[in-house]
């Protein structure tokens, strides 16, 4: 039940907001958004360190389909449920002022579908129905979609037609599998889509490495992976920054979330036998992605590609099948979604200010902002992986992991942290240090509100730089769990 | 027997190859009515063979059918032809993009 | 000669039918007897009271209805054999209706062109002539469409009830004629929907030509009309088989013409775009529906045991209307014409649930049929089509209709609500979670799949992603597009098509979450009586 | 089917004898020239050059060859009835008179929308 | 034939299995005769018609060539033999050479299902009197008659001129127009006979002549035949007055003769099928064979039937003799709004008395609903009556609008055909001026 109150509630507000007056909408909406982190916070209270599903609810949707509306979290869909409802406020704040620009109307369509977006990613997140997965997986597109091309620079109705192609085509290579899976279920007399159901089934090579492939893509998709990835960049750089944490940060996880849900829970034969493609372009992205974004002249482009490596990190750590990959890629996720978060927001702030993207037409901001600077600085370190900053525990553990697969494999992946220690250098050195240009005028240092967003974000990496445990406590039972499914049964994580 | 069916399907056929050539409305049109006899004619032959009625109770109502097909074409021809003055089939490209 | 017997006639089952072609007569003498002033009044209601009753006798008549005989299929073989209300026939029966009031709705509208309703006011007046410009004058209009309508709905249920080949081509032929003339009674753009007539009549009579050559092959082959001694014939192989497959063949040339489906596609566009914009939302829904009713029973019932010569060249159908229809929509700069090709997309989609047929002993239990599944995905497109094309028909300019898709743009800002309502039916079309069409699509492969047609529905996914860039493209020109020139205006419609729309939106969403209760009534609906 | 060979016998002797006579119209009559004789006669006056193909044709007859359609099918389905009349006494009175009436709901509507008035 | 020799003795009227055994030399020999009456018959009735209408006209009509002048339409066939064969410039060859022979045809083949008489000796073959007979004889006629129509319409097409093409449009349209009235008067004499076979036909009227028990349809069926021939009130397509001659303004020489030969060999036909179909064809009047056995047997009928024939040639006459020729309007709207209603309204009576007579003991229910609907029948006759109110005016008012539409320029028409003669009464001084001015006027 509470589970559908979390996801019903910011539904609610979407709705509430786009109908309330625009004045009241921003209040409205991050009422609702904050209502929805208490929810949040108190499913997680509820939430016992066993593992496995928990607070479940079901019930009989489309009979005739065997389609249930089924809901639960494990330790895996805890922490994103947690990352969403946390980011969702910051995003809503930070887009405060910027949102202004399309007037109150724009404002609050841009609330209205945040928080729609924020309810179906949590549905997302908790789905434990295929089927169900599939609807609000495909759902958030339409909030996402117009997200993009509603709001931020010209051009970004191109931007937001090429996500949304990208997305639905991934989704529907997916349905094929999705209905794979039912008809294998209906052949084995039970018709159903409960994940619980499907993962008693046992199905055979072929069909298993079909249904993989299905999935798999559109996984790929959703969480940039090297051949289909060059959606993401062309949407980070048109869209608004608040809008890119809320697809970065959040949608793109979906990706992975789901690699480890479907790909391992239900195909695990077909994981491992995919293991060395995945791997190989796990490392394609790492790589190219840092290449790509050292060159870059366009910030969001930039933090944009750089994600595009870090995804390569997270879906590494999953297919190197280890209790350490497995644990590093799911605190990747959450770090990754803090850091990147804090990284968009910092640049939006700039670029509000600066009124362009282009790191040539900036310099010398540390002079004029030194605090907007200090966290442009640590958000580039954290993405670089600087001990002390929680992406670092989960680099290494991804690092380990991947000697532990195969040398070259973990040697690929450090090169990788050289390079990202490369671009956030350079780019820092590029856009705060050196003399400020004449005739642009000194940028304003943040405001009270602008530092009050971007600390809970700068103070979650720290803390959980120096003190991950609470989170590892929620993932190994779900890694365990997960990598008794695929066959590798050896115990614990890294403690 | 067989005669009647070869013979159908020629006349069936040239019905066809008429509509598919030929450019004037009305001519197309009469190449349809063609087609449609040469059904009845099969149909009458089958029930010869077949010994039964069905066939021949058939090409009543495919007569009645062609009637009414013909009152119905020759309306709507009439209609595009008084306001094109041509019957045409080419003509008519309004609608060709 | 042969001793006379006395057919019965089942006045109780065939209620909805006798219904409705009285009040098509009726309508007629209406149209004679009473003054020019009443008549649209009167037309109206009448029809609308009409097809509603008949809608009521089919719920009854859908609550009465027994097992027939061997218990398989529910319902009865009427008029000595030739008409079957079973299940389908019911389901299909029901849902042409529901779709005709809806129609109707959309003839009766009058507030879009000032006062006078989309059909000419004197077909027969040369436009342009004194005529012309008197009718107007006159503020006249052809009130015969209702009856005309009535008697294409009729048409539309006889034809998927037919159970020999004689009655299904007399239905197709009365489901054809009057939406040939309908097609060309546009008020506005004469020509164009003058000739959109001429090419639909033209081509329909030349496929229902196939369409009665290939039944009289079949009669050839089985030596009856009727489909249970056809299938019997076919089962036991008795005459020439060249005959069954040239006939088979022949049929499904006129069979598939009516559905629009590639390489029969030809008429769909040119038709969709020149006849006035009512007239399209009911054929678009109404044809589709009954012709598919027509096309299963005539492949289950009548060649259910020659599956196998059919079922291949249906795969090649399906996949190319898929692709051929999202192709070619993709490059149509006018609305109609975009949705008419979609239409022969979905024609592909559906016949992939069509071929998704199995033999119900190899059913799971609970696990969907193909029936249920076409049947579904019919009543989700019918909906979603009558709802977008009645959305069409209020983005206008002064001369009328603008379907021009670039002059569409800004029509996000212009007016939200209908485009808000214009994209979520081609959401729905695409197939979008939450929408009717998500269901459907997923019923149909998910058959389709089950028969173990993995080619088509890889096919299909590949078309609907096709289709999908489609129809965002068009939204995409709604909402974030600069309009050009004055941009459109937007029409404020009466209660009529208000309805019309928001039952559209209704069914919509309704079968997009909760599509339970329908796919549970295509289920009960069962099986055809072989 | 030999019914009918009497049929062709007499059809033959028509044929033969019409045939003839046109021919033989050709050699048995005068042969004068005169350009005025081979025009199209018009009381005198310069005859009206007609298009190919005939002249142009009202479309009342059209609507009259409509009508003709439609009633002479009514007849076609009346006179097996008429024949097998008896056999089927009732049932088949009150089917024909539902096919007449139906067919007169039409009647009524031409005659009323004027299409049997001859302006 | 042996089986069916004591069959025939007793029953004259031969069944339909009686047809199709004669030798081939019979049948040669009876479509011979059937021929050589025909062009006889069609010789005698233009001088019957000419000399009767002359009487009417206080003339004398044709009184040279032959006794009575009988010769006189052999005579004008020769001379039509001898004039010049013209073709039109405007002409379409083939189709205009075609369009006699079309029409002629069907006009003889008719005759082969009409039943002269019973089965006689024939050269010893005993044989009906009547070339053949089929199960849908009276079907065959109709059918074979329509194609008549064709011969009409093209030669009116194919001449090239507008009065021709006119004319031929005209003939066709008011033939077709009858033809629905003639096909709907002969459903009840089917309904009665139970069978279409003209031979049978004949047979089920041995008790009581249709024309009687079924006057109605009889009616029906003169007032359309008349039309159907293209006579006189009805002549309209050769109205002198608007089209000169009609279709066959541009046939000149046997062309034209085969075409007036087609005109008069119908009208014998028409007259014929009246005959038999409601008038008991070859058998006597009643009465008649109480007196004499013998008049039902042998060649006898023939003298019966030609009888009957006659009173209806003599009909014909005198109609044109009598009466003027109506409007076109007039004329469809006599045809379309007033036979084929009252055809069709007498049609179900007649069906449901014979209903009741078939069952007595019928339910009542079904004879309400039936009597019920007829009444709707009639009641809508009376609605549509009385029309015109506010529909004609508003829907002809658009008619002259349209180019097109308004049909062919229609002068005013003259009231009445052209007077004949007419004038005071001659004196017969010189016969041949006369006469010879009335051969020229009677070839329109």
């Amino acid at each position: 039940m509470i589970l559908t109150i979390l996801i019903l509630l910011p539904l609610l507000g979407a709705v509430v907001t786009a109908l309330v007056p625009g004045a009241l909408a921003r209040l409205v909406g991050l009422g609702f958004s904050a209502a929805t982190l208490v929810v949040g916070v108190v499913v997680a209270t509820r939430y016992s360190l066993g593992g496995g599903m928990q607070l479940t609810e079901t019930r009989t949707w489309i009979e005739s389909l065997g389609v249930h509306y089924a809901l639960g979290v494990d330790g895996l869909g805890l922490l994103m449920v947690l990352l969403t409802v946390v980011l969702v406020p910051i995003v809503l704040l930070a887009g405060w002022n910027e949102s202004e620009a399309e007037g109150n109307n724009g404002a609050r369509s841009f609330f209205a579908w945040t928080l729609a977006l924020e309810a179906m990613s949590l549905a997302v997140f908790t789905a434990t129905d295929v089927l169900l997965f599939y609807v609000v997986f495909e759902a958030t597109l339409i909030p996402a979609y117009f997200l993009i091309g509603g709001f931020g620079r010209a051009g970004r109705g191109r931007a937001a037609t090429k996500f949304l192609i990208y997305q639905l085509a991934g989704g529907l290579i997916m349905l094929a599998s999705v209905i794979g899976l039912y008809v294998v279920s209906a052949d084995a007399g039970n018709p159903s889509f409960l994940i619980s159901d499907l993962a008693a089934l046992d199905i055979d090579e072929t069909t298993q490495r079909w249904l993989f492939v299905g999935f798999f893509i559109a996984f790929a998709i959703k969480a940039p992976m090297f051949p289909v990835h060059t959606w993401l960049a062309d949407t980070t750089e048109k869209a608004t920054t608040g809008t890119s944490v809320l697809l970065v940060c959040i949608l793109d996880k979906i990706g992975t979330f789901g690699m480890l849900r479907f790909c391992l829970g239900l195909l695990p034969d077909a994981s491992q036998w995919a293991t060395p493609v995945v791997v190989v372009l796990a490392l394609i992205s790492i790589i190219y992605g840092a290449l790509v974004a050292i060159g870059q002249d366009d910030v969001l482009r930039l933090i944009g590609l750089t994600s595009l490596s870090h995804f390569g990190f997270i879906v590494l750590g999953i297919f190197v099948f280890s209790p350490t990959g497995g644990t590093g890629a799911i605190l990747y996720m959450v770090n990754h979604g803090i850091a990147t978060a804090l990284m968009f927001l910092v640049a939006g702030f700039l670029i509000h200010r600066t009124g362009t993207a282009s790191i040539r037409e900036m310099a010398g901001v540390e002079k004029s902002a030194p605090v907007l600077a200090g966290f442009f600085l640590v958000g580039g370190l954290a993405a670089a992986g600087l001990p002390g900053l929680s992406p670092f525990v989960s680099e290494m553990l991804v690092i380990v992991a991947a000697f532990d697969h195969h040398w070259l494999v973990g040697s690929v992946a450090v090169l990788a942290i050289v390079l990202a220690a490369f671009y956030a250098l350079w780019m820092y050195q590029r856009t705060m240090t050196g003399p400020d240009r004449p005739g642009v005028a000194p940028v304003v240092d943040l405001d009270r509100r602008e530092v009050g967003i971007l600390a809970p974000l700068l103070l979650a990496l720290v803390l959980f730089g120096f003190y991950p445990m609470p989170l590892l406590d929620v993932i190994n039972p779900f890694v365990h769990d997960s990598l008794a499914a695929v066959g590798i049964g050896q115990e614990g994580g890294p403690q | 027997m067989t005669q009647y069916i070869v013979l159908s399907a020629i006349l069936f056929t040239i019905g066809c190859v008429g509509v598919l050539t030929r450019r004037n409305a009305i001519v197309v049109f009469m190449c349809v009515e063609l087609m449609l006899n040469a059904c009845n004619l099969a149909f009458v032959a089958f029930a010869r063979q077949h010994g039964n009625l069905d066939g021949q109770i058939t090409a009543f109502f495919v007569m009645v059918v062609a009637a009414a097909e013909v009152v119905i074409g020759l309306a709507i021809i009439m209609t595009i032809f008084r306001t094109r003055r041509s019957a045409s089939v080419d003509d008519a490209s309004l609608l060709k993009y | 000669m042969t001793e006379f017997v006395k057919p019965s006639i089942e006045y109780f089952e065939l209620w909805p039918l006798l219904v409705v072609f009285g009040v098509a007569c009726l309508g007629v003498v209406v149209e004679a007897f009473l003054p020019r002033t009443l008549r649209y009044p009167v037309q109206v209601v009448l029809a609308l009271g009409g097809l509603a009753l008949a809608l009521v006798g089919v719920v009854l008549v859908a609550q009465d209805v027994q097992t027939y005989e061997d218990g398989a299929a529910r319902g009865i073989l009427a008029v000595g054999g030739t008409i079957a209300v079973d299940g389908p026939s019911l389901f299909i029966w029901g849902l042409v209706l529901a779709l005709s009031i809806a129609g109707v709705l959309l003839f009766a509208e009058r507030h879009l062109d000032g006062g006078v309703s989309a059909f000419a006011g004197q077909a027969a007046a040369v436009p342009g002539t004194d005529a012309e410009t008197a009718s107007i004058a006159a503020n006249r209009e052809h009130t015969e469409v209702y009856p005309l309508m009535v008697f294409a709905v009729f048409g539309m249920m006889l034809f998927p009830a037919a159970n020999d080949l004689l009655t299904m081509f007399v239905g197709l032929e009365i489901l054809s004629l009057p939406l040939y003339l309908l097609s060309g009674l546009a008020r506005r753009r004469r020509l164009l929907s003058q000739e959109a007539a001429l090419k639909y009549f033209l081509l329909g009579a030349f496929s229902s030509g196939f369409f009665l050559y290939g039944a009289a092959l079949l009669y050839g082959f089985a030596g009856s009309m009727d489909f249970a001694a056809i299938n019997e014939a076919v089962r036991n192989d008795v005459g020439s088989s060249s005959l069954l497959l040239i006939g088979t063949g022949l049929m499904s040339v006129g069979l598939l013409f009516k559905v629009g489906a590639v390489p029969f596609q030809a008429w769909t566009p040119d038709v969709y775009q020149g006849a006035p914009t009512p007239v399209t939302a009911f054929m678009a829904a109404g044809t589709k529906v009954a012709a598919f009713g027509a096309i299963m029973r005539l492949y289950y019932v009548a060649l259910g045991a020659d599956r196998w010569s059919w079922q291949p060249m249906l795969w090649i159908i399906a996949i190319l209307s898929m692709f051929v229809g999202a192709a070619l929509a993709i490059t149509q700069s006018d609305i109609k014409r975009l949705l008419a090709y979609s239409s022969v997309a979905h024609t592909g989609f559906i016949l992939t649930g069509v071929l998704g047929v199995q033999a119900s002993g190899q059913l799971a239990t609970g696990e969907i049929s193909s029936v249920q599944a076409v049947l579904f995905y019919l009543a989700t497109y019918g909906f979603a089509t009558i709802g977008a094309f009645a959305v069409v028909g209020l983005v206008r300019d002064g001369g009328g209709e603008t379907t021009a898709i670039d002059r569409w743009a800004g029509l996000g800002k212009e007016s939200p609500v209908v485009a808000g309502v214009f994209a979520f039916f081609l959401l729905a079309m695409a197939g979008i979670p939450l929408t009717s069409g998500f269901v459907g699509k997923l019923a149909v492969f998910s058959v389709a799949l089950a028969a173990g047609a993995w080619p088509v529905v890889v096919a299909a996914v590949l078309a609907s992603i096709i289709a999908a860039f489609l129809y965002i493209r068009v939204i995409k020109v709604m909402y974030f597009d600069e309009p050009v020139g004055a941009g459109p205006s937007v029409a404020y419609p009466s209660v009529l098509t208000a309805t019309t729309i928001a039952v559209g939106v209704a069914v919509t969403l309704v079968l997009g979450v909760l599509p339970g209760p329908v796919l549970d009534l295509a289920a009960v609906a069962g099986e055809f009586i072989r | 089917m030999e019914l009918y060979t009497p049929v062709l016998a007499l059809a033959l002797l028509a044929t033969g004898f019409a045939v003839f006579s046109v021919v033989v119209s050709a050699f048995t009559g005068p042969k004068r020239y005169n350009r005025a004789k081979l025009d199209s006669y018009e009381c005198g006056i310069e005859p009206t050059p007609q298009p190919i193909g005939g002249g142009r044709i009202p479309v009342k007859y059209f609507i009259t060859a409509m009508l003709f359609i439609i009633f002479d099918i009514e007849i076609i389905f009346l006179y097996p009835w008429a024949v097998h009349f008896d056999q089927m006494a009732l049932f088949g009175l009150i089917e024909m008179v539902l096919f007449i009436g139906t067919v007169f709901v039409a009647y009524a509507y031409v005659w009323r929308r004027g299409g049997l008035d001859w302006d | 034939m042996k089986q069916l020799a004591p069959l025939a003795a007793d029953l004259p009227a031969p069944g339909l299995d009686a047809f199709g055994q004669d030798p081939w030399w019979v049948i040669l020999l009876k479509a011979v005769f059937i021929f050589l009456i025909l062009v006889l018959l069609t010789l005698f009735n233009i001088w019957f018609e000419r000399r009767v209408v002359a009487r009417m006209q206080h003339r004398v009509g044709p009184n040279v060539h032959g006794p009575f002048g009988l010769l006189q339409s052999l005579a004008d066939g020769v001379k039509l033999a001898l004039k010049e064969d013209i073709i039109p410039k405007a002409a379409d060859k083939v189709v205009f050479l075609l369009a006699p022979v079309i029409a002629v045809v069907p006009a003889f083949v008719t005759w082969a299902v009409i039943p002269l008489g019973p089965t006689v000796n024939f050269f010893g073959h005993q044989t009906p009197l009547q070339l053949t007979d089929m199960p849908v004889a009276v079907l065959f006629m109709l059918a074979i008659a329509s194609i008549g129509i064709y011969g009409i319409v093209l030669g009116g097409w194919s001449s090239g001129s507008t009065y021709s093409l006119l004319g031929g449009l005209r003939s066709s349209a008011q033939m077709i127009s009858y033809e629905v009235a003639m096909g709907l008067a002969l459903v009840a004499v089917f309904l009665y006979a139970g069978s279409m076979s003209t031979s049978e036909i004949v047979a089920a009227q041995d008790r009581l002549w249709f024309g009687l028990i079924l006057l109605p349809s009889f009616v029906i069926y003169v007032i359309s035949m008349v039309g159907e021939t293209n006579r006189a009130p009805f002549d309209l397509p050769e109205a002198e007055g608007e089209l000169v001659g009609g279709f066959h303004t541009e046939y000149s020489s046997l062309k034209f003769a085969l075409f007036f030969l087609a005109e008069y060999i119908n009208l014998a036909t028409v007259s014929a099928i009246a005959t038999t179909l409601f008038l008991g064809g070859w058998a006597a009047p009643w009465g008649i064979e109480n007196v004499w056995e013998g008049a039902n047997s042998g060649y006898w009928p023939l003298l019966w039937f030609f009888g009957k024939v006659f009173i209806f040639i003599f009909m014909f006459v005198w109609l044109r003799g009598s009466l003027p020729r109506m409007r076109y309007d007039q004329f469809m709207a006599l045809g379309w709004k007033v036979l084929i209603p009252v055809s069709l309204a007498w049609i179900v009576a007649v069906a449901t008395i014979r209903v009741i007579s078939i069952e007595g003991n019928i339910d009542r229910t079904y004879l309400v609903a039936a009597i019920a609907v007829l009444l709707v029948l009639t009641i809508g006759l009376m609605f549509v009556g009385e029309k015109k109110a506010e529909e004609a005016p508003v829907e002809d008012s658009e008619e002259p609008h349209d180019a097109f539409a308004g049909g062919f320029p229609v002068p005013p028409m003259p009231a009445g055909g052209p007077v004949r003669g007419g004038a005071a009464p001659l004196t017969f001084a010189t016969g041949r001026t006369t006469v010879t001015a009335s051969a020229e006027e009677n070839h329109e």
